[in-house]
């Protein structure tokens, strides 16, 4: 029983069936990869894990929970973060107060009137925020405005945000598109470490395979909005059906 | 039965009134995303061309008439317009009586140029700006506008009676044996609505104008990537959108008599349409005009005034929570239109 | 007592919408008070003051000092007309009040003036609580109110359209519309009309088709327009528009009636008031001394005849110059006991007293109608009956005026 | 200090010294002056500036922090107003129950607005507002000032009448708004200093001296953890939701302490004046506190007061400017002159105030879009180049600027 | 090691093919922040020039540059395209004159279907492909074409943003991470794509994080680093220089 169970989940937007009976099932503390073609539903799929969507028919269980019916704050409470495709991050606030945020919520959870307090003297958040944008080597960026990040220290700064809530669950959208080179291996490095800290099960979409196949323990490939193989990387990299639907010169 | 047909009656003609008004103002505001405090004010000029048209046509010289006296005690002063002294008093006085629909052809050149000014002097630097700072540069130059007109036509209403032929009354339930008595100047404004809507609609329509002005309000950065002068595009149809408005103002000075502050009478209303009708959406402008009209004039029946005191002044109101609560984005709304 | 003036000048408050639908009103009153204030200090030809029957004034200002003045803008809302009102008694010092162009700002305003200890002359107030329910010690109104217009007019109407009708009423809903149309329907059906139905209008309509259109089916043979400003010339504009006045119903010809008018209005209105009755406070065209050298100095200064709202507060800035006189001081409570009860001619209106019990004026009331061929543009209204005074008169606990609760309190000096 | 930081606590400081000293400070013309005109420290309208910089405040801690634009926040100081004056009419004429009742029921009414009209966002949530506060503006006006049930006495505004049953009214108490005995019209000092008059009037202290506490905790709010969700709120709904945080919660908190500042004012405005107008509730002031707002600065603590004061400055000073007035000031001038100058001075003041205002606000937001603190920042900044000038060339302006290349 | 821009050995601007596109010394900022600080390079007609550099280098803000958008403000360079000035352009004219840029953010318009998108493109003269044959290049979007744009799946809207390029009849096409998010199949497609176009005597300036995928593409490369060139040189070289890649671009 893995500590994600999706079971018949089925998603259409009208005439397009998004989603087509798919289960999946992510053992704890692994990594696991979902690849497949453009459209084939991975994002959807997400989607439908943090509350965005709800399947049209089909369960979603975490943990032994059913996240389906809960709204996005609730299934991130039970500890499902996520990194988005296209990053999503306070643009008017700085990284530093980007960081702040997730820290509150993994501290006080979903709501709570602390109107009279001062953001700088929780010192538990402060050195938090400090020490995680230190592990993403942006501490130089602090005070700078998030929306005039580069693109690519836009999604550092967000895989930062999910990190540091510590979630049981880690959602990935492709998050090494765009990074340069040495970023990409170094939130390869990241990953590892913290996985190897902490508990910590990772569900990740990338289309870069160096990425899948450094972190991957299993992987899924989606293809038109079904479950095309579930396998071991190397198996997957020898499989000519994902080969030829998906993986091209790239295996 | 004829008092509810007349009351159908009522409500369309309110209701392409408010139709008239919400379709320039979701010009600039659905579609352009600027939140046009002035479109109050550009209703108001509208309304103005035809009153100084009226008064130019109405400039007299004057004799004395030895035979009266003013309140003075001195000898009268008889007006006579300069245009029945060339025309002769038939023809003059029937051109000073078409004022007001001889006002459209004079009101639309001058409404678009003033939408065109508008948009080039003052609009044009806050697209990019908050929706707070469009709200306050607007109401500003609406302020402007207004005490511009009252410094020179005053507060009280000026009358602009439409010409004679128009004037009575028809009854318009005659062949089915009703008595439907209803001001012929009502039905031509509410045909007047009706062609006006239309034509903005099929141009919206049929060519590529309302689809290049939709991307450039939603990404104009991009639309310029394309090649498109975007700049060039907003400015018609702000024009465009002040001509309406004008076109409305122009119409509705016989139903009732201009004044300086009728825009902003009609300003929050007119929000109130375009956001029932839903932000981005030009029929549902129309739509959400006709439905308030008619259920305005319904709510103001005895009965229901009796049954409810009151409904009648907030029945609008009171309408438009009911559906911006049941449909999110109004009647027709598109997605992401001022959403934020 | 508050404001004392202890230079040698003395300033007065001019209270008066600038802004707003009754911007003209306003300011056709503040020229009023302005010619008031020339004439005070012996400037220009006197105006009424020459035919004002008391003779305590001598056009050196008030009691030797000076008179000046300060405006102000009510906006029409009791609020900003409070705000407005303070600043003068707070800043600049004025002794008194004047002006105003609605019940709700002139009632407002007179709470304050009460509090504050100054005296305050109310403007164009139709509404009976002004000097009914609402009346105050420091508060005095010279215009005349709806009660008297009710009086006043009724038996013209019942004159010119026979005493079997039934009338339809339109009121603008809010306290000046309630009591006028209670004043009317009283009155009228006092003598034998009939009310079909009383239809409350929101003050902020501007089209008024979906209250005209019932009219037409309901058997009424008369439309009473308890209408004031813009919702006036609107509700009308409407009414003749719908063919109303070309109608006959119950075999006689269908009338509208304002019982309220202003030369504003009339203007607004333009031709749909021919021949429409309703009742002033004055007018231009009346024929008397007073009347006759205010329109002259009036119209010499300004090239225009003065409105019935600039006759009252011209009228009242002379009454009070006049009572401080009498009474050899500015003390407010001087001043309200030498107005009380006086008794004066020579103002327009012909003889005229100052109740006592109520700060009421009581004086002749004009009943007019829309004229049918005006040779000029001022020319808008006709006088068609002077209704003498004894006929608008009542007792000063009439219920709706408050009744036997009414009462003006104690005069306040103030501080 | 306070549990500010040091550049907070310099604000205070600041805002509290111009408080304190208003008095003098609006009152630089001496009293015989032609230019005495401009003196604004006359008790009604200080009491202005900080009930109305308090209602502005308030409605920053809304608009400015999540972006939600409320259009009828003026209901919440309206019916504070009603509150206040109902309490003056049943209780007494002490202004503390008075003020307290008005924030209770001014919050319990927002609790109801707010809860509904957070469904929507964007314009749909500022059309909800308009909404609810135009039918509380139009029953106020008439419906509910009817003679059978008279809540609001509507045109007229809702006042203390000699027949109220004030129970807890006794002997010796002013018959006007008062703290305990302490008539708020009354003032406490009264100076003249050399042709300058001062006037320090207890109702105007009260009102400072809450401004102060207002303004404080607004300080406090912004800095605090709640201000950040806030501000979270605004800049991305989507991810805050994503970061397990409930929006809802956050806005709707918001929009209470807004409207319970509303609240605050309405009942200071009755306690300056014990009367409540309809018109506090209409649309036009509803729109008055957003202009004020983004006049000032939306999103700045000091913007708001800023720009309330502007506002209420011109509506009370520049509205009573006459022509007079105007003749004594060009008075030095040759007569055509004279008149010359009041001609082209006369369309922009007395009944034209209005016509300056739109101008102030189309030249305010078009060159200073940050509002009039932005221009204050300009000025500071100004200050600050002069002075650092002889250190280093400004390293950012490396490359001049060469014509030929187009913007 | 430090590579500086030698322009005298490189000799770009003084070369003897003459530049199709040329960059001479441009500066730009955001506002305050000086972002790019004095870049001069040229481009020849049909080639490949891969524009590469770290996140935040400022190859994006080069490329808007070039496109003319409202931000970054170039207050200081000249640009020209076969002998039009550009820099005297707003992105509408310079889009006219040639220049077609697929942002890195894709742009897909709200509001607007995959084939309004595309017709958009096609209102102001100069028309490039049709509509038909970009879906035969783009068979996917020819299926979703009455689908909202920004309902695609992130590598759909890649193929949407740029064929909506192609669609107008280009000399310059700007390619800011074409490959991002892609599916390798679609990468190796999008490649074929552009060889293809580059055939078609079209010029393209590509900004790639998969720096070796696009430098084997690519004919010239130039590097970028915080704003200033620090590489101007042929593919070949920065393959086989094994410092400069590990420098600047971390292979
Ligand atoms: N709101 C929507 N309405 C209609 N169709 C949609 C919607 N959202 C997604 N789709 C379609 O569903 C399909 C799956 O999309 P999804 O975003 O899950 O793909 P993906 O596997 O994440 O692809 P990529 O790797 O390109 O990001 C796509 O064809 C897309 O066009
Ligand atoms: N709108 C903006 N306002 C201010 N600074 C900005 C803005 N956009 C980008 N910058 C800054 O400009 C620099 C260059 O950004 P640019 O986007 O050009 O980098 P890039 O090379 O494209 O990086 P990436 O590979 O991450 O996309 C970065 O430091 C970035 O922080
Ligand atoms: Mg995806
Ligand atoms: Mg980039």
């Amino acid at each position: 029983m893995g500590i994600l169970e999706v079971k018949g989940v089925n998603k259409r937007f009208g005439g397009l069936q998004a989603l087509g009976d798919v289960n999946l099932s992510v053992e704890e503390n692994t990594v696991h990869a979902i690849i497949g073609p453009n459209g084939a539903g991975k994002s959807t799929l997400l989607n439908c894990l943090v509350g965005k969507l709800i399947p049209d028919t089909g369960s979603v269980m975490f943990d032994g929970r059913s996240v389906l019916g809960r709204t996005p704050y609730e299934i991130n409470q039970m500890g499902i973060s996520r990194v988005f495709q296209t990053p999503e991050i306070f643009g008017d606030l700085t990284v530093f107060e980007n960081m702040v945020i997730p820290a509150f919520a993994k501290r006080d959870g979903a709501f709570r009137m602390h109107a009279f307090e001062s953001v700088a003297r929780e010192q538990d958040i402060v050195e938090r925020a400090q020490q995680m944008l230190e592990e993403v080597n942006m501490l130089d960026k602090l005070h700078m405005h998030s929306a005039s990040l580069s693109r690519g220290d836009k999604r550092r700064l967000e895989m930062a945000m999910c990190l540091l809530q510590e979630p049981r669950l880690l959602l990935l959208d492709e998050p090494t598109a765009g990074m340069a080179r040495a970023d990409t291996n170094n939130t390869i490095d990241l990953l590892k470490e913290i996985k190897q800290k902490r508990d910590i099960t990772i569900c990740i979409i990338e289309h870069d395979m160096h990425v899948v196949f450094s972190l991957a323990d299993r992987i899924t490939v989606l293809a038109q909005g079904s479950p095309l193989v579930e396998d071991s990387p190397e198996n997957i990299r020898g499989n000519p059906k994902v080969r030829e639907a998906y993986l091209g010169e790239a295996a | 039965m004829d008092a509810i047909l007349l009351q159908i009656l009522n409500g369309l003609d309110k209701g392409s009134a408010y139709a008239l008004i919400a379709l320039g103002l979701t010009l600039i505001f659905g579609t352009l995303g600027v939140v046009n405090f002035a479109h109050g004010a550009l209703f108001m000029l509208g309304a103005f061309c035809a009153v100084t048209l009226q008064r130019l046509l109405s400039l007299s010289f004057e004799t004395i008439d030895e035979t009266k006296t003013d309140f003075l005690g001195n000898p009268l002063k008889v007006k006579t317009p300069y245009v029945e002294g060339w025309f002769g008093p038939e023809v003059g006085g029937a051109i000073i009586d078409w004022a007001v629909p001889l006002s459209i052809l004079v009101a639309i050149p001058i409404m678009i140029g003033i939408g065109f000014a508008m948009e080039r002097g003052l609009i044009k630097h806050f697209y990019k700006r908050p929706h707070a700072d469009q709200i306050l540069v607007t109401f500003g130059l609406a302020i402007v506008l207004q005490e511009v007109i009252k410094y020179f036509f005053g507060a009280n209403p000026i009358q602009t009676p439409p010409p004679d032929a128009l004037l009575g009354v028809v009854n318009l339930g005659s062949w089915l044996g009703l008595d439907l008595p209803y001001p012929i100047w009502r039905l031509v404004y509410f045909l007047f609505a009706i062609v006006v809507i239309g034509g903005v609609f099929s141009f919206l329509q049929f060519t590529t104008f309302g689809m290049v002005v939709r991307a450039g309000m939603a990404d104009r950065e991009t639309v310029g990537l394309l090649g498109i002068d975007i700049d060039r595009r907003f400015t018609i149809m702000f024009g465009l959108a002040a001509a309406v408005a004008g076109l409305a103002g122009v119409m509705y000075g016989p139903i009732v008599a201009p004044n300086y502050h009728m825009g902003m009478d009609f300003l929050v209303l007119s929000f109130v349409v375009v956001v029932v009708g839903g932000m981005g959406s030009l029929p549902g402008a129309v739509l959400a005009g006709f439905m308030l009209g008619i259920l305005e004039s319904f709510a103001s029946t005895t009965w229901a005034t009796t049954t409810l005191p009151g409904i009648n002044q907030i029945i609008i109101y009171l309408v438009a929570i009911i559906v911006l609560l049941t449909r999110p984005r109004g009647l027709m709304g598109r997605k992401g239109v001022m959403e934020e | 007592f508050t404001n004392e003036p202890t230079g040698s000048t003395v300033t007065l408050g001019f209270n008066v919408p600038q802004s707003g639908p009754y911007a003209d009103e306003g300011a056709d009153e503040l020229r009023a008070q302005q010619l008031a204030v020339e004439h005070l200090n012996g400037e220009g030809d006197g105006g009424m003051l020459n035919t004002f029957s008391s003779k305590a004034l001598d056009g050196t200002g008030i009691l030797g000092k000076k008179v000046t003045f300060v405006t102000g803008d009510t906006q029409t809302k009791s609020d900003a007309a409070r705000a407005s009102a303070k600043s003068m008694i707070e800043k600049d010092g004025a002794i008194m009040v004047n002006g105003g162009s609605s019940s709700g700002v002139a009632v407002a305003v007179q709470g304050l003036c009460q509090e504050a200890g100054i005296i305050f002359m109310a403007g164009l107030t139709h509404a009976n609580d002004t000097t009914g329910k609402d009346r105050k010690a420091n508060g005095f109104r010279h215009f005349f109110n709806a009660y008297m217009s009710g009086a006043a007019l009724a038996p013209v109407l019942a004159n010119a359209y026979g005493k079997e009708r039934r009338a339809y009423h339109l009121t603008a809903d809010y306290n000046w519309g309630w009591t006028q149309q209670e004043s009317i329907q009283a009155s009228t059906e006092a003598l034998g009309w009939e009310t079909v139905e009383n239809v409350l209008t929101p003050l902020a309509s501007t089209d008024f088709s979906s209250y005209i259109a019932p009219v037409l089916n309901s058997g009424a043979d008369v439309l009473v327009l308890n209408h004031y400003g813009g919702n006036m010339v609107n509700s009308l504009t409407n009414a003749v528009q719908f063919g109303l006045r070309d109608k006959m119903v119950n075999g006689k010809q269908f009338e509208i009636v304002v019982p309220l008018y202003s030369e504003l209005m009339a203007a607004g209105a333009g031709e749909n008031i021919k021949g429409v009755l309703g009742s002033m406070n004055w007018n231009w065209q009346l024929t008397d001394e007073g009347s006759k050298a205010f329109v002259k100095s009036f119209g010499e200064k300004y090239g225009r005849p003065p409105s019935n709202s600039a006759h009252t507060c011209y009228a009242q800035v002379l009454l009070y110059a006049d009572a401080v006189a009498r009474a050899g001081s500015f003390a407010p409570c001087a001043v309200v006991e030498a107005l009380e009860g006086f008794e004066f001619d020579g103002l327009g209106n012909g003889p005229t007293l100052y109740r006592a019990e109520d700060h009421q004026c009581f004086k002749d009331v004009l009943v007019v109608k829309g004229a049918e061929n005006p040779t000029n543009e001022y020319d808008t209204l006709e006088v068609v009956e002077v209704t003498p005074r004894a006929q608008v008169e009542y007792p000063p606990n009439h219920p709706m005026f408050g009744g036997d609760e009414a009462s003006l309190g104690e005069c306040n000096d103030g501080a | 200090m306070l549990g500010l930081n040091s550049k907070d606590t310099m604000l205070l400081i600041v805002v509290a010294f111009l408080a304190l000293a208003a008095p003098f400070l609006l009152n630089p013309f001496p009293t015989n002056s032609s230019l005495a005109q401009f003196n604004a420290g006359y008790p009604d309208l200080m009491q202005r500036f900080a009930i109305f910089g308090i209602f502005a405040i308030g409605f920053n801690i809304l608009f400015g922090l999540t972006g939600y634009l409320s259009f009828g926040h003026a209901a919440f100081l309206g019916v504070g107003s009603y509150a206040a004056v109902w309490m003056f009419k049943l209780l007494s004429y002490n202004v503390i129950p008075a003020i307290i009742l008005a924030v209770i029921v001014a919050g319990l009414f927002s609790v109801l607005i707010g809860y509904v009209s957070l469904r929507r966002s964007g314009i749909y949530f500022s059309i909800l507002t308009l909404a609810f506060a135009q039918m509380s503006f139009a029953l106020a006006y008439s419906v509910l000032s009817n003679p059978k049930f008279n809540l609001t006495n509507g045109e007229t505004g809702l006042q203390v009448y000699g027949d109220d049953p004030q129970i807890l009214h006794r002997e010796g108490l002013p018959d006007v708004p008062h703290l305990f005995g302490w008539a708020m019209r009354d003032n406490f000092l009264e100076l003249e200093v050399a042709g300058w008059e001062f006037t320090f009037n207890n109702g105007y202290y009260l009102c400072a001296v809450i401004l102060l506490v207002v303004f404080y905790l607004a300080i406090r709010l912004f800095r605090s953890p709640f201000g950040l969700m806030l501000r979270a709120v605004k800049s991305n709904q989507q991810r805050l939701n994503y970061t397990g945080l409930n929006p809802k919660p956050y806005t709707l908190a918001a929009f209470i302490i807004s409207g319970m500042y509303a609240g605050l004012a309405g009942g200071l405005l009755a306690a300056m004046d014990p009367l409540a107008g309809a018109e506090r509730m209409q649309w036009t002031a509803s729109g008055e506190v957003v202009l004020m707002t983004i006049l000032g600065g939306a999103g700045t603590l000091i913007g708001p007061v800023l720009g309330a004061g502007f506002i209420k400055y011109f509506e009370n000073i520049f509205s009573k400017i006459n022509d007079n007035v105007l003749h004594q000031w060009f008075a030095f001038l040759p007569d055509g002159m004279e008149d010359f100058m009041v001609f082209i001075v006369h369309p922009f003041v007395g009944k034209g105030w209005h016509l300056t205002l739109g101008i102030l606000f189309m030249l305010v937001v078009t060159f200073l879009p940050g509002g009039l603190v932005e221009g204050g920042q300009r000025i500071a900044r100004l200050f600050r180049r002069r002075g650092k000038k002889t250190d280093t060339p400004d390293p950012e302006h490396h490359p001049k600027e060469t014509p030929h290349v187009a913007e | 090691m430090n590579v500086k821009p030698d322009f005298s050995k490189n000799a770009n601007m003084a070369s003897t093919a003459p530049a199709f596109l040329s960059v001479y010394d441009m500066h730009a900022y955001y506002g305050e922040s000086y972002i790019i600080q004095g870049i001069s390079f040229n481009v020849h007609e049909g080639e490949i020039l891969a524009l590469l550099g770290r996140n935040g280098a400022g190859k994006t803000t080069t490329l808007r540059g070039i496109a003319r958008m409202d931000a970054p403000q170039v207050t200081h360079g000249e640009i020209w395209l076969d002998h039009q000035h550009l820099h005297t352009m707003k992105s509408h004219q310079a889009a006219v004159a040639g220049i077609g840029l697929v942002p890195e953010d894709r742009s897909i318009i709200p509001g607007l279907t995959v084939e309004e998108n595309l017709q958009l493109a096609q209102i102001v003269e100069p028309i490039g492909w049709t509509l038909d044959r970009l879906y035969d290049l783009f068979p996917r979007l020819g299926e979703r074409r009455k689908q909202e744009g920004v309902t695609l799946s992130g590598g759909e809207q890649q193929m949407l943003a740029i064929a909506r390029a192609l669609a107008r009849d280009i000399k310059v096409l700007l390619l800011d991470e074409p490959y991002e998010g892609l599916a390798p199949v679609i990468v190796d497609e999008i490649e074929k794509t552009l060889i293809h176009i580059k055939e078609q005597g079209i010029t393209t300036v590509i900004v790639e994080q998969n720096a070796v995928r696009a430098l084997e593409l690519a004919d010239r490369s130039v590097i970028l680093d915080t704003g200033s060139i620090v590489f101007d040189g042929t593919a070949a070289e920065v393959l086989e220089n094994a410092e400069l890649r590990a420098e600047y671009l971390a292979i």
